[in-house]
């Protein structure tokens, strides 16, 4: 009982740091319609930012605190990634108003190839470090009920705390600014946008903002707890079922769709996994998502599939 | 004339933090070969083609290779996942292929892989080595009986390869042994350190590389497993795996490929002199010694002495043929004289003498020991049990051999 | 001015109805087809043959498959490399485990069990759509990779999991040199592609077309999407499959699951987008593109800097090889977002006014 | 017509090109004066709605371009402007076709017609307006666009356009898909904000009867050329323009039933 | 005043009700279309015309009522069953197929009849290559009565609207339809391509002997060419007769024709 306890609280905390990612996804795609393939790109492009400058400027300015140096390298990755952002616009979007998802989502998976290569030639591509002094070792719960208590991670907890305010944060965004209404409708209709005055190009450039922000943040907490290497693009992909279960424009979809799939790749593991030889979860994940929109199309929040003639 | 050594490196990907030290080593040490005038007075001309650790990148490097500049007179395929591509294509091309600590285990029987050159060690190597040092730290090999290993691994060809070993020691000496595997790159590894801690499992084996490493140890960490109880193949026990870890590592074993972190060996130095002093090092020069690093000196060095192997019978100073080079390769006789003379003393232990039958050449490893800051050996050395690997082999490479309908090697090829 | 198909007059509808109607096409199309197969084994090394040419005729292979389904069909999926997988590892059993098996009926069983895969893993489709599809295609990935990595009866038990096959023989004649490799790859793309040819411009072509166009205007004119759906994804996991399978025979000759690694799936749908969705001659385009130009870059680099004198290190080659083929797909979105395909069309369709500006 | 006003829209002979190599418009121009509705009419594929999209910049999105001439909104050349910054000087465009947001409600899709106005209150007064104009519109306010029928899906469109308070409107087959009652409407609607706001039209549409009835100016379009223009007075007395565009040459109107023949030309395979 | 001859009931819709959530869009139609007759259905936008042709053709299930199509009775069937037996329709938003040429898209128009196995497509030979020539034939006729010929390899998505409009109907002729069901055709056409296109059903309805059932606003159109007009609004049928019968009827004066009519 402990041990379940611990495996579904492991899986909830999983599918935190999933959302994070996922979240990313889910921003500009209901914003514009585009599916980033480049999240991945963008949240590995951002860690190595906030790991490199964190190291260096130290080094420049000759800094001794630990916190200050944090913190300006964070205002310097995100100015990085307004600057993506910006030049991701200025670049590639702009010249791709009214095209299709598909033509879109190859620019985008263009674009991820093109930060790999940048983000590991301008920072390098060995592993470095990012520490915001979070804390590593295991905390136990309710030592008293169960053998040995029930595992929490503390790591995990601070970071499920951080993606709970960054959800908070963007629904309210969404929901409470105009700029929200209009991001939705260029999400429908590139050219019916335009042609009532909606500044595409402003409105993206705020959109890969926003996302670049949230990679920023998926980028800390990942890289902090795996270290700032390539692999981190590989988050991703843990990521995909979660946005499409949570449905693909839905905020806080990413974040229940985050906990079931955690809490489902990691049930399915530990209890499925030893009978047929483990490493089950990344296509269990896949296959729960799967089963799901069997039943809604659409994931479980997502706007519905309209299909009219 | 100079003598063409291709290399398949990775400085970029998911496992470039790990390539990267590897090949910096390799490429110095054919740097250093050339600075002291070569071998018996052959230049050799180094050329790097990036593999991403992908098979069929490094096929493609390998098929790009392979004719240049006059033929490959071997290949480092550095990755198990290739070697098993190349190990088709290489009798027929008529290349080597040195797999030092690495490839398949079964391949040090030259009888039946002519062509492969698992030098200094086999995962199977590893394995036992690990076995026995647990049992030695147990107290004695019987001392197993009722315990549980956890087998931690790359879910692929290379993390596959110490199963048959650890299950016949399993069998032997009546421990438990529970496979987990991790699916590549290894990212998300909480499941199984749930499973880690649901089943406390004695010891845990680590056969990871790349990203793996160190978020196996980071997850060890979080739930609390000793990390003194884990045990990490040659490939998980250099500095990438643990640096970002840092105390949180302390305690963690790795058996060594002979070899460790040693920044005083002669030959450390002579690389940070007669290259890395004068701006021709490749890479940082902090990690000049590094065991990764080191690593790719090593490698570096069996090809090299293989081909000067091969000139002794064919020709001093001249350039010789993958044909030629395989059968240097194979009558290896490196004693620890030698060894010291090259500037691997403290770092290699001879004899590494290799044969017809034996392409592995030597069978011995340490273990060593993160101290939170650096790796320390912290056992004696220990050989691995012919005993039982040398069977294994032999009827692993035979089965290999039936499917493929090859001829055996008659014993005339062994002395020609 | 030369290339009209003014005073070409078609007499019948099947004349119309060539697969390239205008002669001038036609004539190139088998200089074109003369130098494959005449020309390029006699010229080529042995090198152009085995590390970039064969590989492009798979990937063109696999290309034309996953283009029948996404380009024409518009399934959009991301479980290619599973296909390819299923191909490989199916041909390999029937391979080695029916004694005396032929070479090409076993890619072709290989094929046959991709197709039943791919329509397993199609029947979502027949709810599940654009994206959400796309996506859940990687669980036909993901779980191709973990079965042929755990179940081990596939791989003959052996103990790594990685397979090989040798001595392959096609009617007796050994496939071992680059030249004869090259010609078998050759001959099985060319066929396929025009069996693919034939499928998309006849009735059940245009039936995938209709669905991924416009599904419920389809059914209204009695088009079944299920029927549609499925046999695109059969015919598609089929070709896919057959091309795996040449991949892990012809090419590696040995391999192990992660041959067929996500990343696959992946470059599988750059080439038919790049090439250009809905053609089968984009999908080469696009193969030719995303197969050759890493490798071309790759060797480029490090001399177009000689003439600079500089020396690049791999690293930076690998990195600029990154950035510059990331921008070359934008790039070429951004000039074409129909891909190279429509690319050559507009081409040729300039062609046809020159001199004139229009 | 004594003290001419003054033009808001030059099109001066431009040429449009789509993907590079279809050429549609070869040379159009037309002017629309301050507080006018002039009317582009022509038959299918003339290149109507291809000129309202040169205006408006919104081909880019369909990949064509203006090659040759030029664009003048009230003396600046706008060729180079993003459609936003038209809409922000007042030239709204109603797309042929809806073109709705699907997922957005009809209250929302109106809503976002006023994105570049900031006075709530001036908002709030425009929706009114919106749904005076559209009653139906407002029973249906709170349905997804998606899920209305063509003609409320229309309303839609010309409301939201409505909404940014807009001084030229470039209206593309406004009457397409409506009853005729609310075509009837849809033209007293642009003859009120005209007479009463000042706002200029420029109309393409089909519907040559209504069109020339409300319009000031025509404009008779064939394959990419303006090929008559006149007062709307005299194009409706215009003999050709009687029988091919009205439907009542010489004199009576005909039944559509005993139209005999249509004009058959006869090729084979091009 | 035609000499046509008007045969029996060969579709009755009985009773028809369907509701979207809270929207009612039709409530308790009954009305039916006579084999060889122009049948128009005409009301205010949103009064559930397209929606009751939708119900016909089987995308929409109505909740309550049944349809009868030459003695067989449904409750609901699949727009294939629909399109088997010989029920053909167009769009009112355009429905083509984007990506596909005109010839390519009548063609679909042919597919429920062509019944040659995959692999001889494949193979493109024998009675595959033949089917296909044969409708190929067919098809031409249609895009010649249509006068589409100009553009029979043009991508429909870059026609203009009026053509694709006739692009939509050569498709629904294609499947030489019993019935065939036009929701309006003629939206965005000027008075002279009415006139064509008028021709064209008139014809369609003569040669043919197609039943066709309209949707329309123009009245002028509706008032020339039909049999009979149905009269909805706000999903209710208020009006049902001969087009004098419905011109006179004061409902349908109030709540469609205006005054002006
Ligand atoms: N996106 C496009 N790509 C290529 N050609 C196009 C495109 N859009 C329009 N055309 C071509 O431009 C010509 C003019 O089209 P346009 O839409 O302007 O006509 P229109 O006068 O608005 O006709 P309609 O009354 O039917 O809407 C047509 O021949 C059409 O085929
Ligand atoms: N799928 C649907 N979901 C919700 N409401 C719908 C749906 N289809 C139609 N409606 C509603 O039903 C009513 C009738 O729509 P319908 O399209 O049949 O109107 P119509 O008579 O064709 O009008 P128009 O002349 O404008 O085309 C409308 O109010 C519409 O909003
Ligand atoms: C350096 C590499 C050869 C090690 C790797 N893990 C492998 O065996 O594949
Ligand atoms: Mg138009
Ligand atoms: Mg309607």
């Amino acid at each position: 009982m402990g041990f379940f306890l611990e495996t579904l609280i492991g899986g909830l905390m999983a599918g935190m740091l999933y959302s994070l990612v996922a979240l990313g996804f889910v921003l500009i795609f209901k914003a514009s319609g585009v599916f980033n393939f480049a999240q991945g790109a963008m949240v590995l492009f951002a860690a190595l930012a906030m790991a490199r400058f964190s190291e260096w400027i130290p080094q420049w300015l000759g800094l001794e605190s630990k916190l200050l140096a944090n913190l300006i390298a964070f205002a310097i990755a995100t100015a990085c990634m307004f600057a993506l952002a910006w030049l991701i616009e200025r670049l590639v979007l702009r010249y791709l108003v009214n095209q299709e998802g598909a033509t879109l989502l190859m620019a985008t998976l263009g674009i991820s190839y093109f930060l790999d290569g940048l983000g590991q030639s301008l920072f390098g591509s060995n592993v470095y470090q990012i520490d915001i002094g979070m804390p590593k070792d295991p905390l136990f719960l309710f030592e008293s009920m169960f053998e040995g208590g029930v595992l929490i991670n503390q790591e995990d907890i601070v970071a499920a705390i951080i993606a709970a305010c960054l959800v908070a944060l963007l629904s309210l965004f969404f929901q409470k600014t105009s700029t929200g209404r209009a991001l939705r409708a260029v999400a429908d209709d590139h050219q019916a946008a335009q042609s009532i005055g909606i500044p595409l190009n402003r409105i993206w450039v705020i959109v890969w903002c926003v996302a670049g922000i949230t990679a920023l943040v998926a980028g800390i907490i990942w890289g902090s707890k795996l270290g700032v290497q390539f692999s981190l693009t590989t988050v991703a992909l843990r990521a995909l079922p979660v946005v499409i279960l949570g449905g693909l424009t839905s905020v806080p979809g990413a974040i229940i769709g985050g906990l079931i799939i955690g809490v489902g790749e990691k049930l399915s593991e530990i209890y499925i996994g030893p009978l047929v030889g483990g490493g089950i979860e990344i296509w269990f994940a896949y296959v729960l998502a799967l089963v799901f929109l069997l039943f809604r199309p659409q994931g479980l929040f997502g706007e519905k599939i309209i299909d009219r003639v | 004339q100079e003598q063409y050594l291709p290399v398949l490196s990775y400085r970029t990907g998911p496992y470039a933090p790990n390539g990267t030290p590897t090949a910096n080593g390799i490429v110095d040490y054919y740097k250093l070969v050339n600075e002291r005038g070569g071998i018996n007075g052959v230049k050799i001309l180094v050329e790097e083609c990036e593999t991403g650790y992908d098979t069929a990148r490094s096929v493609e490097c390998y098929e790009r290779l392979k004719g240049k500049n006059g033929g490959a007179a071997l290949i480092h395929p550095w990755s198990t996942g290739a070697t098993f591509a190349l190990t088709e294509k290489a009798p027929v091309d008529k290349i080597p292929l040195i797999t030092t600590g690495y490839g398949r285990s079964e391949s040090a029987d030259g009888m039946v892989f002519k062509w492969n050159f698992p030098l200094l060690g086999t995962y199977w190597v590893a394995a036992d080595v690990i076995v026995q040092a647990i049992g030695k730290k147990e107290g004695g090999l019987d001392k197993l009986k009722g315990k549980k290993i956890a087998l931690v691994y790359h879910d692929s060809p290379f993390g596959k390869e110490p199963i048959p070993l650890l299950q016949e020691r399993a069998k032997m000496h009546g421990f438990d042994l529970q496979l987990l595997p991790v699916t590549a790159p290894g990212v998300e590894q909480k499941a199984t350190w749930l499973q880690v801690r649901q089943s406390r499992p004695d010891y845990v084996l680590l056969w990871g590389w790349g990203v793996m490493n160190s978020t196996a140890l980071k997850e060890a960490q979080a739930t609390g497993y000793p990390r003194d109880k884990m045990y990490g193949v040659w490939w998980a026990g250099a500095e990438p795996d643990v640096r970002d870890v840092g105390q949180g590592a302390k305690g963690y074993n790795a058996v060594t490929l002979q070899h460790g972190t040693d920044r005083n060996a002669p030959i450390v130095k002579e690389i940070l002199d007669k290259l890395h002093a004068k701006g021709k090092g490749t890479g940082p020069k902090e990690e000049v010694g590094e065991t990764l690093y080191l690593r790719g000196v090593v490698s570096a060095a069996m090809g090299v002495e293989g081909i000067r192997a091969a000139q002794e019978r064919f020709g001093k100073g001249k350039v010789m043929t993958g044909e030629q080079v395989r059968w240097g390769l194979e009558n290896l006789n490196l004693t620890q004289a030698k060894l010291d003379a090259l500037g691997f003393k403290g770092v290699l232990r001879g004899p590494i003498s290799t044969s017809c039958t034996d392409h592995v050449g030597s069978g011995a490893a340490r273990i060593h020991t993160w101290d939170g800051s650096k790796w320390a050996f912290s056992t004696d050395w220990f050989d691995a049990d012919s005993q039982i690997i040398k069977p294994m082999v032999k009827s692993t490479a035979a089965k290999y051999g039936a499917e493929k309908k090859l001829e055996a090697r008659p014993a005339a090829d062994c002395s020609s | 001015m030369f290339y009209r198909e003014n005073g070409q007059f078609k007499t019948s509808y099947r004349a119309d109805q060539q697969i390239f109607p205008i002669a001038q096409d036609r004539w190139a199309i088998l200089a074109l087809l003369a130098l494959a197969f005449v020309a390029v084994p006699m010229l080529a090394s042995d090198y152009l043959m085995r590390a970039i040419l064969i590989p492009f005729l798979i990937f063109s292979l696999a290309a034309v498959g996953v283009n029948i389904l996404v380009g024409y069909c518009g399934q959009i999926s991301l479980g290619s490399g599973a296909f390819m997988a299923v191909g490989a590892y199916g041909a390999y059993n029937f391979f080695v485990r029916v004694p005396g098996m032929p070479l090409i009926p076993a890619l072709i069983l290989g094929g046959v069990c991709a197709m039943l895969f791919g329509i397993l893993f199609g029947l979502p489709s027949l709810r599940v759509r654009g994206l959400y599809l796309a996506v859940a295609t990687l669980a036909a990935q993901f779980f191709a990779d973990w079965m042929f990595l755990r179940i081990k009866w596939f791989t003959l038990d052996t103990p790594s999991g990685s397979v090989a096959v040798s001595n392959l023989q096609v009617f007796g004649l050994h496939l071992e040199s680059a030249v004869s490799k090259y010609l078998f790859c050759l001959s099985i793309l060319a066929i396929i592609a025009l069996l693919a040819k034939n499928l998309v411009r006849s009735a059940i072509g245009r039936e995938w077309m209709a669905i991924r166009d416009m599904d419920v205007a389809a059914a209204v004119i009695g088009i079944r999407p299920m029927y549609a759906k499925l046999s695109a994804f059969a015919v598609s996991s089929f070709i896919i499959g057959v091309a795996g399978a040449l991949w892990a025979f012809v090419y590696l000759g040995a391999w192990e699951p992660s041959a067929f690694s996500v990343d696959y799936s992946f470059r599988l749908l750059f080439m038919v987008i790049i090439g250009g969705l809905g053609s089968i001659m984009g999908s080469m385009f696009g193969a030719a593109f995303i197969t050759v130009l890493p490798i071309a870059l790759n060797q480029l680099l490090p001399f177009v800097a000689g003439l600079f004198g500089m020396t690049v290190s791999t690293t930076a080659v690998a990195h600029a090889e990154f950035m510059i083929f990331g921008g070359l797909i934008v790039w070429f979105l951004i000039v074409e977002p129909h891909g190279l395909a429509r690319l050559w069309s507009i081409g040729k369709q300039k062609l046809r006014l020159w001199p004139f500006p229009h | 017509m004594s003290t001419s006003p003054p033009i808001v829209l030059n099109v001066n002979g431009i040429e449009v090109i789509y993907n590079h190599v279809i050429l549609v418009l070869k040379g159009v121009s037309l002017n629309v004066p301050e507080g006018q509705i002039a009317a582009i009419l022509g038959g299918n594929g003339a290149g109507k709605t291809t000129t309202l999209r040169a205006i408006s910049n919104l081909l880019k999105g369909e990949r064509g371009e203006v090659t040759k001439g030029s664009i003048e909104l009230r003396g600046e050349r706008i060729e180079n402007l993003s459609p936003a910054d038209l809409v922000q000087r007042g030239v709204v465009q109603v797309m042929e076709g809806r073109h709705c947001f699907a997922h957005l409600t009809i209250e929302e899709n109106l809503m976002t017609g006023s994105y570049t106005r900031t006075d709530k209150a001036e908002v709030a007064r425009n929706l009114e307006k919106v749904y005076t104009y559209f009653p139906r519109l407002k029973t249906r306010r709170t349905s997804q666009a998606a899920y209305t029928s063509g003609g409320e899906q229309q309303m839609c469109a010309i409301g939201r356009a409505l909404m940014a308070n807009p001084s030229v409107v470039l209206l593309d087959e406004p009457s397409m898909g409506l009853a005729p009652q609310i075509v009837e409407e849809v033209f007293e609607i642009v003859k009120d904000l005209n007479t009463k706001e000042k706002v200029t039209f420029l109309i393409a549409e089909q519907n040559t009867n209504m069109a020339l009835r409300y319009a000031d100016y025509g404009y008779i379009m064939e394959s990419g050329r303006i090929v008559m223009d006149g007062a709307a007075d005299d194009l409706r007395n215009n003999e050709d323009v009687k029988e091919f565009y009205l439907g009542v040459g010489g004199g009576e109107r005909k039944s559509f039933k005993d139209v005999k023949s249509y004009k058959r030309r006869k090729r084979w395979l091009a | 005043m035609s000499t046509k001859k008007i045969g029996d009931v060969i579709l009755d819709v009985q009773n028809i009700s369907l509701r979207f959530g809270g929207v009612k869009a039709l409530t308790d139609i009954s009305f039916n279309v006579k084999e060889h007759e122009i049948r128009a259905i005409i009301g205010p936008n949103g009064a559930g015309k397209s929606s009751m042709l939708n119900c016909i053709n089987g995308v929409y299930q109505p909740q309550e009522g049944a349809i009868t199509f030459r003695g067989r009775t449904f409750k609901g069937m699949n727009s294939r069953q629909v399109a088997e037996m010989g029920i053909g329709r167009t769009f009112q938003n355009l429905a083509l197929f984007k990506g596909m040429s005109v010839i390519d898209n009548i063609m679909t128009g042919r597919n429920l009849r062509m019944k040659s196995h995959i692999l001889l497509q494949a193979l493109r030979i024998g009675p595959a290559q033949k089917e296909e020539e044969q409708h190929r034939e067919f098809v031409e006729h249609i895009i010649d009565f249509l006068e589409i010929q100009a553009y029979r390899k043009t991508p429909v998505g870059t026609l203009p609207y009026g053509l694709q409009k006739r692009v939509d109907l050569g498709r629904a002729l294609a499947m030489e339809p019993k019935v065939l069901l036009l929701d309006e055709p003629m939206a965005g056409m000027n008075v002279e391509e009415k006139q064509d296109m008028c021709r064209f059903i008139l014809d369609v309805n003569d040669e043919f002997g197609t039943t066709i059932v309209l949707i329309e606003h123009d009245m002028g159109v509706v008032m020339d060419i039909s049999d009979r007009v149905v009269v909805l609004d706000y999903g209710k049928k208020i009006g049902d007769g001969t087009p004098d019968e419905v011109r006179n009827n004061e409902e349908v004066i109030s709540a469609y024709l205006g005054t002006s009519h």
